[in-house]
């Protein structure tokens, strides 16, 4: 037997594109259904983005503590630290939990009709629902709003399974291993690798690219690779995975064409992901796509009358808070209000150690757009308060126009720089120029007095440099 | 694309004003609420809103 | 003997407003003298924000390994954990070290004169040095600028000596004392009686007021209340101190005139800091004064032709960034340009855990100055970054006029706010909007989610509440 619904609004996928969209739908009246198939909280609250930052937090902790074992600078001496991965997962799990529930909570509060399973697309206005509990569903809606996310990109001679996981099996780990390959250096790998390597374990990093974070520039990421070193992290780059096996390890073919094999008992592929496109149905109702993700224009309209869609689905940067955003102005659209998702700036954070931020253009992607623009940076080693937090390493970037100083860019990699993003993109958003920044009063001691200075040294007259 | 605060591309939206055709009086060229304002009064070229 | 200079700026006094205004004027081809009795920095980097904030630092990091010890809910446990005060001391004295010999490396970049030595005003262009290698200097200028600062209040009953120390002596203890009693339960005596029971001190505060940091509204004070309580440190609020000794204590009278003693081995006096107007022959000059202050208009100039004043020396919020802040005008306006010093807001941070931070009017503020306004508060018990921070005690909250949504204030409180601080400064001097706020990509996941939805929320539409 099928139960038939109908709704205003059916939204495909509860992370943070579709339960956003979904709530504010909610919250301006307009019925909703929402269908998620896993859990409520997409990849980035069950997979990604917060069991992530939960880890890194405890590698913090417990590298502090190995720190103080041998008698740190600060005057602290601790015993034998030890850790129970175990209590940090389920501790991890806890945050997971709570928040997958807290979204089932702000969904109902809002009067979304939350459906567990699996949505199959019929027609750009029918869905069928193969419910957790074993019952079809058929819903049929005026908009259809598809929120359904990205997935881990598997590589041929490295399919997930056993010992080779990815960045959700890391996330989750039953045991610790002794040595872990990591293959790709993005954030997700880096953000893991660094973790792990905090936690005891032996790392490896294999990047294909001759560098690590591809995409941001070498002064940005030189920081990140002087800690990865400092800490031990093994990097190859420039290198290529040909495959694994638990006797040898991880086989890797060198540029100059080596191959050679690295010991591993637990190997993260964290090679890039992908949009959800496939397996439900998506492909029938041939929307046009751009690349391999789904067309939007700035107010989230596929190719299809009613069909919408948003997040890591439609393009690049695949991060919460853009899917977070689209799904306000799909939601507001509907309402019949006048949005449109047109930023002027969207903040990337990467969770290394120092963290880095990049916030509008670099000053390479501003040359290459052919603007004439200033930049300048203000070192940590010349902070204070960052001397206090023992965390000078790293420094604030502006870049500007030169004619009119208008601001088109910052960037920061630093121990803690991931809160400066609030004042980085809001001052974008508000079209400030160097002069605003350099006027306001930044509080003593913080971080955040980098951001004047690199306004101030800009302008030419930085005081403390 | 025209300078403009978060505040000030909303509420252009809401009156159907095209922020291209609105002169910015701010630092940079930047248009100010003041200058939604003053393109309303003056008829500017905004169209007409819908229903 | 005495050595004549002529100058265009003397500057007495080298904390952050004379020597940034000293840098400034430097940069700007001022010729100028600085003349410092002490160190350079000043109080705030040699016996204030700086050395406050690492021992802070250590102190936290102590504490986190005590939290472990009992084998924490992350999973980690460590064992014994001890503390060797004098090296931490050591460490804080390496960085104030380095700050200060920054600062004079700035002042000869900038081509300033630096004199060591107390000086003496003879009139209000002629000083008198008596330098630290025993000569004397005599200086005569354009302009005079006074930057002297602050010192703690003394009180008649409870003088500093022995066991009686201000925040000075408290940053520096040879040894920690067993029990401390901390009169005075404003930001200096809080920060710092935190970080001691940090380090294991049983600590005891002793305030007049009826309640702690006077001056914040109490839902703001509120998580440090509850957090000072949850450590072990004993109020004792609306009470005065009548002596000490050492067999007993402190002495302390309740508001209802119960008399008792509070048994300590070491009493921090933190009630409040006076301009130091005195002493040098200041009153001379017989200045216009604002209560205690100096008095100074929009350009930092006092009632006397050519003399200038800046920081502590000049009134509330007594506060570095201020005082650099004025410096700069100052240095500015000498070099002939047109400046003020006419912020529209001046952070406030105070350090403790949870941390505090004020920016602009509070909602009682905004409704004493008869402006009809809205405020909302976003908790931090709601934000997925403070989750996997085990930090989510505390909220981000914002004011504006119900009007047209200006925001007027902004006031924080949680663990690593004052990097908030930031863009809640930015947001008012752009006359930023709710909407501004609200329509700001913010990065996920941070605590700095707090600040869009608390401006989300007073427009009505929270997402994750
Ligand atoms: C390890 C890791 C760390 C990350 N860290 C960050 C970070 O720090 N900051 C950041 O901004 N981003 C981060 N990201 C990226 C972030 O998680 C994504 O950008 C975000 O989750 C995208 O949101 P979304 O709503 O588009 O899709 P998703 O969160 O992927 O949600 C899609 C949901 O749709 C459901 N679904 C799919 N198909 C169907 C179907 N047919 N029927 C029913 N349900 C379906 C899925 O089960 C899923 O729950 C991280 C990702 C990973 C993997
Ligand atoms: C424990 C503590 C913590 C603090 N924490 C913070 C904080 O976190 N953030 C913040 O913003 N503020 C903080 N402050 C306040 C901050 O230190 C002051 O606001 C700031 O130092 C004021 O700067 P100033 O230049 O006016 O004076 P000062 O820093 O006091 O400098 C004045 C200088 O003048 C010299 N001087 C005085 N008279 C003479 C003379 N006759 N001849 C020669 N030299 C002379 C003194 O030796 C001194 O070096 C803190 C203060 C204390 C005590």
């Amino acid at each position: 037997m099928t139960k038939d619904i109908t709704t205003k609004l059916l939204v495909i996928g509860g992370g943070p594109g579709g339960y956003v969209a979904a709530i504010r739908a909610g919250q301006l009246g307009i019925p909703t259904v929402l269908v998620e198939g896993e859990r409520l909280g997409g990849t980035c609250l069950t997979i990604g983005c917060i069991p992530s930052k939960a880890l890194i937090h405890a590698a913090h902790e417990f590298e502090r503590a190995q720190h103080h074992a041998g008698g740190s600078t600060l005057g602290i001496r601790v015993q034998s630290p030890s850790l129970d991965i175990a209590q940090t997962v389920r501790w991890k799990d806890g945050i997971v939990n709570r928040l997958s529930g807290g979204v089932g909570a702000l969904l109902r509060k809002a009067g979304v009709q939350v459906i567990k399973g699996w949505a199959h697309i019929e027609d750009g206005k029918t869905v069928r629902v193969q419910s957790a509990e074993g019952e079809a569903v058929q819903v049929r809606c005026e908009h259809l709003l598809l929120a359904t996310g990205s997935e881990p990109v598997e590589l041929p001679m490295l399919p997930f399974g056993g010992p080779v996981v990815s960045s959700t099996g890391a996330l989750s780990p039953e045991t610790l291993p002794r040595r872990l390959v990591v293959v790709g250096a993005g954030y997700i790998g880096l953000e893991l690798g660094m973790a792990y390597r905090k936690l005891g374990v032996e790392v490896a990093v294999v990047e294909a690219a001759e560098r690590i974070l591809p995409g941001y520039d070498e002064e940005l990421t030189q920081p990140v690779l002087d800690a990865l070193e400092k800490s031990g992290v093994v990097l190859h780059l420039g290198c290529s995975v040909q495959g694994f096996d638990e006797k040898h390890g991880v086989h890797v073919r060198s540029a100059r064409a080596d191959e050679f094999a690295l010991p591993a008992d637990r190997v993260l592929v964290a090679v890039g992901r992908r949009p959800r496109t496939a397996g439900f149905g998506l492909e029938s109702l041939q929307l046009d796509m751009a690349g391999r993700f789904v067309a939007v224009d700035a107010q989230c309209r596929t190719s299809m009358r009613g069909v919408w869609a948003i997040g890591d689905l439609t393009g690049d940067p695949m991060l919460a808070h853009r899917a977070m955003a689209q799904g306000e102005v799909v939601a507001e659209v509907i309402a019949g209000q006048a949005r449109r998702f047109e930023p002027m700036a969207i903040p990337a954070v990467c969770f290394t150690d120092p963290e880095v931020v990049v916030v509008g253009r670099t000053p390479g992607e501003a040359r290459a757009a052919g603007l004439d623009c200033t930049d300048a940076a203000f070192p940590f080693a010349a902070n204070g308060r960052a001397m206090t937090l023992e965390a000078t390493k790293g420094f604030v970037r502006v870049v500007a126009r030169r004619d009119n100083h208008l601001i088109l860019g910052w960037q920061a990699v630093g121990q803690g720089v991931a809160e400066l993003a609030a004042a980085f993109t809001l001052s974008i958003e508000m079209g400030a120029r160097l002069e605003d920044v350099a006027g306001t009063i930044h509080a003593h001691p913080t971080l955040g007095e980098a951001v004047q200075e690199a306004a101030l040294r800009a302008l030419g007259h930085a005081v403390h440099i | 694309r025209p300078l403009a605060s978060p505040a000030v591309r909303q509420r252009a939206l809401d009156m159907g004003v095209e922020l291209r055709f609105v002169h910015g009086s701010g630092p940079a060229g930047r248009i100010l609420q003041a200058d939604l304002d003053a393109h309303a009064a003056s008829g500017g070229q905004a169209p007409a809103q819908g229903p």
